[in-house]
């Protein structure tokens, strides 16, 4: 398994886990493709037996019977609570406010958890098209806790973003509480070095954990600003073998998205 | 975590003085059961929200449960008047009633701009109608596209609570419905709280089975009511036929106060829950509102595991 | 049978023959409550077999074993093509044009159309409340024909609306085309005294035939203003056996509507 | 009257050159055997809208076929980038692209007011995002009620052809689907003309069995193709899995101008039909791709004659 080293987990295993316990006593998540796709089904199967795994293709309530390789695979649907419209979905679900959780991701993060998955470089010009928007601008507004999971490099933990595609925090929390949306912004995220949280006077990444095996320095050599660190800073409990081996037995056999 | 309760609880708990309230269902799944159950509590001052105030509405009014009125079609649908609200509206007798009328589509928009957290919703009508004139909430907006052309505007209609019947629903809330679909979905979405009354309760794994006929999640449901027979006079698809018979002698019922009293005394405040008004109504009603078989034939879903 | 005389049918009867017939060739036919729902039915089995029968309880398609007796009939939904929420039948279906005649009355008619089904007297007093505009208003604009089937008298055919509930014509031809509105305008109104068509010119109803045994005087005892007449008026033909049969046998047996 | 027809038919007559077309169903019922027609057809600069341009824009516009696109997300899901889209936007390679770019609600919301006859659609989005920068087709509204709450406005998505797939459909289009139904209903009813593609033509008494399903009454549907596997790689609930190994081997072929061609020409151009694509595939990856069987379960709609 690559990347496993001596520690007996990927970095992307240890990503998974640690943001699947971020889930812990949520109950209805909207579930984006690929890791966050994996990380809600090991939170249903952990610390969130309860939740309701919500999918903007339409599906509430899904108990996919193998890893939905996309988040409109059919083993969602079949045996689902709910298969809505996507306008139903978007507007009487999120835009409602019935959201409690909801991962996002992107090419590019700053310090107040504002996202670009639009275009590096100009966007009349780009350098890398990217994906755009998707759900993620109405998930970033709506939905009342975001969660971010994304690799840590320079280039992506930037001072600046390209192109801001979903907003996160303005860096006044006034402004911010003033916005009246349900969303309260980012509160969490994970990468492959550490855990951050968001500061509640100031509304910036603070760095709360620190992978096993992983140094300040690495952290600092993978983001364009000098991070913020909480006074208690921990380090991040690996996956355990119960984690491990759901990962690996039954959502991600293949090791698709894990390896 | 099993929502299911009494109607008795249900309409207690959920149902306040002050309210505003939607029984929702277009002539299919109206919920005469819990009607009879805020009647039954002496509800007050409630704001009744409906597309069509029928009959229940009429019985309701009739009672005194309420103050106001928002409405886009005020009849016996096929037979005639609801006169006690008439009497309300065209003489205050006994007391006034506050309205605020819509057209049907005026009405849906409402509820999806409630379901749908939008602060106004765009509809094609009302143009040259005295409406407006007299409801000031619909109001006339200009397109920002080229063209300018003019809609008018509703606002959200988000009821402190919307009572929904069902032909089913697991003890969570996740409801079925088929045949008309009104606009229960957007009436519940749009609501604080939302009280789903059903034929018959029935196991997660029957709604699984066709996650495509669920029209609400659990998750927004707050009490799930079981109520055979809860719609009648009204009916439920494939489980019991329209009373026509009730809506045309609601009429000289609902003509004269005295008359409308007796009927409330006799069939809502004398009984103590709609299962004795089922009994009261006697086996061979029910037997004659069967309907026979007509079966929908099934689709596959596919195993994916 | 009330009503019948010696001519062998009813009013209502050759009402519901006359209205029938207007229905030839039409499509998309949004239906209404009471007559117009006979009316529909019998067009279906008579001069438009291939009449779509749309209800705005949203039933498309329906095909009712019986007569139903309200708009929203389980008759109309088993067997019908499609069922739809409010919202997509008011939305996808009438205001985007797809209807092409609807029905519709009131208690007061004045000569350009305008219909009034909310109040006599006045609004915030009235002498009498009537059921609303329910989706008459938005009937009146978007059907692109509209026909009008009611019951003649002083009382109901104006010269002044207390209320107008549904823009009919408003007398300028050319501010009526520059609408931009699907709906034309009522083009056909059927009274149990005869039937009327709408000038071009002017949009003002116009006589175009009396029933068999009505007088031209009846027919202005019966109206508030001075009817406009068509050059070539003629006689309404009555209800042919058929009809009749169809009317009392299969679609209102019990003489709901018709006697 | 039948509207069955074949699918060159379909696409010569339905599909012109400068057209605004709509390909639609998210993830599920996407119909790639009409994408392919319109290559094989060679037809030219049209406007290509859809949520998620995934692998069959991909195929369309590396084949040159579109000088617009109009989306909210651009990707192969699950697996990475639409290279032949990208070098045309990145690259101008072989030619420019124009974008015009929404989010998914917002791209919904398009449909929606196309569909509905609105001149605009208000969304709660947008706000502190470049993308309305980028866009000025999205405008701030602020609402006419009390609280003057700021929404953004998009406008009417009215494609001049949509195409959507479905499981069944009559000859004369009335069409049923069930699992992930995206925003096919709503872009097929926004449409001036619409080809429904289906797994199984069926009959009338099928499809009026079970109402509710329906999604698309035949008289707003111009063409019937019946074209089993139509959706592969993407998938038809209950008929066929998706084929996540084709998605992944599409990034190859994706990335290298020379390998799509040599794809284009082996899949599309040196085939006549679908049914030829079908057979070529073979019928080991049909059965691999079918899944066990899942069923809905009846209900009674009830016989009231």
């Amino acid at each position: 398994m690559s990347g496993d080293g001596e520690l007996g987990y990927s970095k992307n295993e240890i990503m998974i886990a640690a943001s699947a316990r971020t889930l812990a006593g949520e109950r209805i998540c909207f579930v984006g493709v690929g890791l966050p796709n994996i990380v809600c089904n090991l939170a249903q199967r952990t610390v969130a037996p309860d939740l309701q795994l919500v999918y903007e293709a339409g599906v509430f309530g899904a108990r996919p019977a193998r890893l939905p390789l996309s988040i409109g695979d059919p083993s969602l649907v079949t045996g689902s609570t709910a298969v809505t419209s996507m306008f139903e979905l978007f507007a009487f679900y999120l835009q409602a406010g019935l959201i409690d959780a909801a991962f996002l991701g992107g090419a590019q993060i700053d310090r107040f958890g504002n996202l670009n998955t639009t275009v590096i470089g100009e966007y009349r010009s780009p350098k890398v098209r990217l994906p755009g928007s998707g759900g993620a601008c109405e998930i970033a507004i709506h939905a009342r806790k975001v969660l971010v999971i994304m690799r840590q490099a320079q280039r992506s933990f930037v001072e600046r973003l390209h192109f801001r595609t979903s907003p996160g925090h303005s860096g006044d929390p006034e402004h911010d509480r003033a916005r009246g949306w349900f969303g309260s912004g980012p509160t969490s995220v994970v990468t492959d070095l550490g855990t951050y949280g968001f500061d509640e006077a100031t509304g910036e990444m603070t760095l709360l954990t620190l992978h096993p095996g992983v140094t300040l320095d690495e952290v600092r050599a993978n983001m364009g600003w000098e991070p913020k660190l909480a006074e208690d800073l921990g380090e991040t409990p690996p996956p355990t073998d119960e984690e491990l081996r759901l990962i690996r037995e039954e959502l991600d056999p293949e090791g698709i998205y894990t390896r | 975590m099993s929502k299911v309760a009494t109607m008795r609880d249900a309409v207690a708990e959920l149902v306040r003085d002050g309210d505003t309230v939607a029984i929702e269902g277009f002539t299919h799944l109206i919920c005469f059961a819990a009607g009879h159950e805020i009647i039954r509590q002496r509800k007050r001052d409630l704001t009744l929200c409906r597309l069509t105030p029928d009959v229940i509405y009429d019985q309701m009014i009739g009672a005194g449960v309420a103050r106001k009125l928002v409405f886009s079609w005020l009849g016996n649908p096929g037979v005639g008047s609801l006169h006690a609200v008439r009497r309300r509206i065209e003489h205050a007798d006994p007391e006034p009633l506050e309205i605020e009328e819509y057209s049907h589509f005026g009405m849906v928009c409402r509820y999806v701009a409630g379901a749908a957290n939008l602060p106004f919703f765009p509809i094609r009508s009302y143009y040259e109608s005295d409406i407006p004139r007299v409801n000031p909430n619909i109001k006339p907006m200009r397109s920002p596209y080229g063209d300018g052309t003019e809609v008018y505007v509703v606002p959200p209609l988000r009821p402190d609570v919307t009572i929904v019947h069902a032909q089913r629903a697991t003890a969570e809330g996740d409801t079925q419905i088929w045949g008309l679909m009104g606009c229960q979905k957007e009436a519940a979405f749009a609501a604080d709280r939302v009280i789903v009354v059903c034929e018959e309760i029935v196991d997660e794994a029957v709604v699984r089975r066709d996650p495509n006929r669920t029209v609400l999640p659990g998750v927004v449901v707050d009490a799930v009511v079981p109520e055979p027979f809860g719609c009648h006079p009204s009916y439920a698809q494939g489980y019991y036929d329209r009373d026509n018979a009730f809506y045309l002698e609601w009429e000289n019922v609902s003509r004269d106060p005295e008359a409308l009293e007796a009927w409330l005394k006799e069939w809502v405040y004398e009984l103590e829950s709609h299962a004795e008004y089922v009994e009261k109504m006697g086996a061979e009603r029910w037997e004659r509102l069967k309907p026979g078989v007509a079966t929908s034939g099934e689709v596959n879903y596919g195993d994916y595991s």
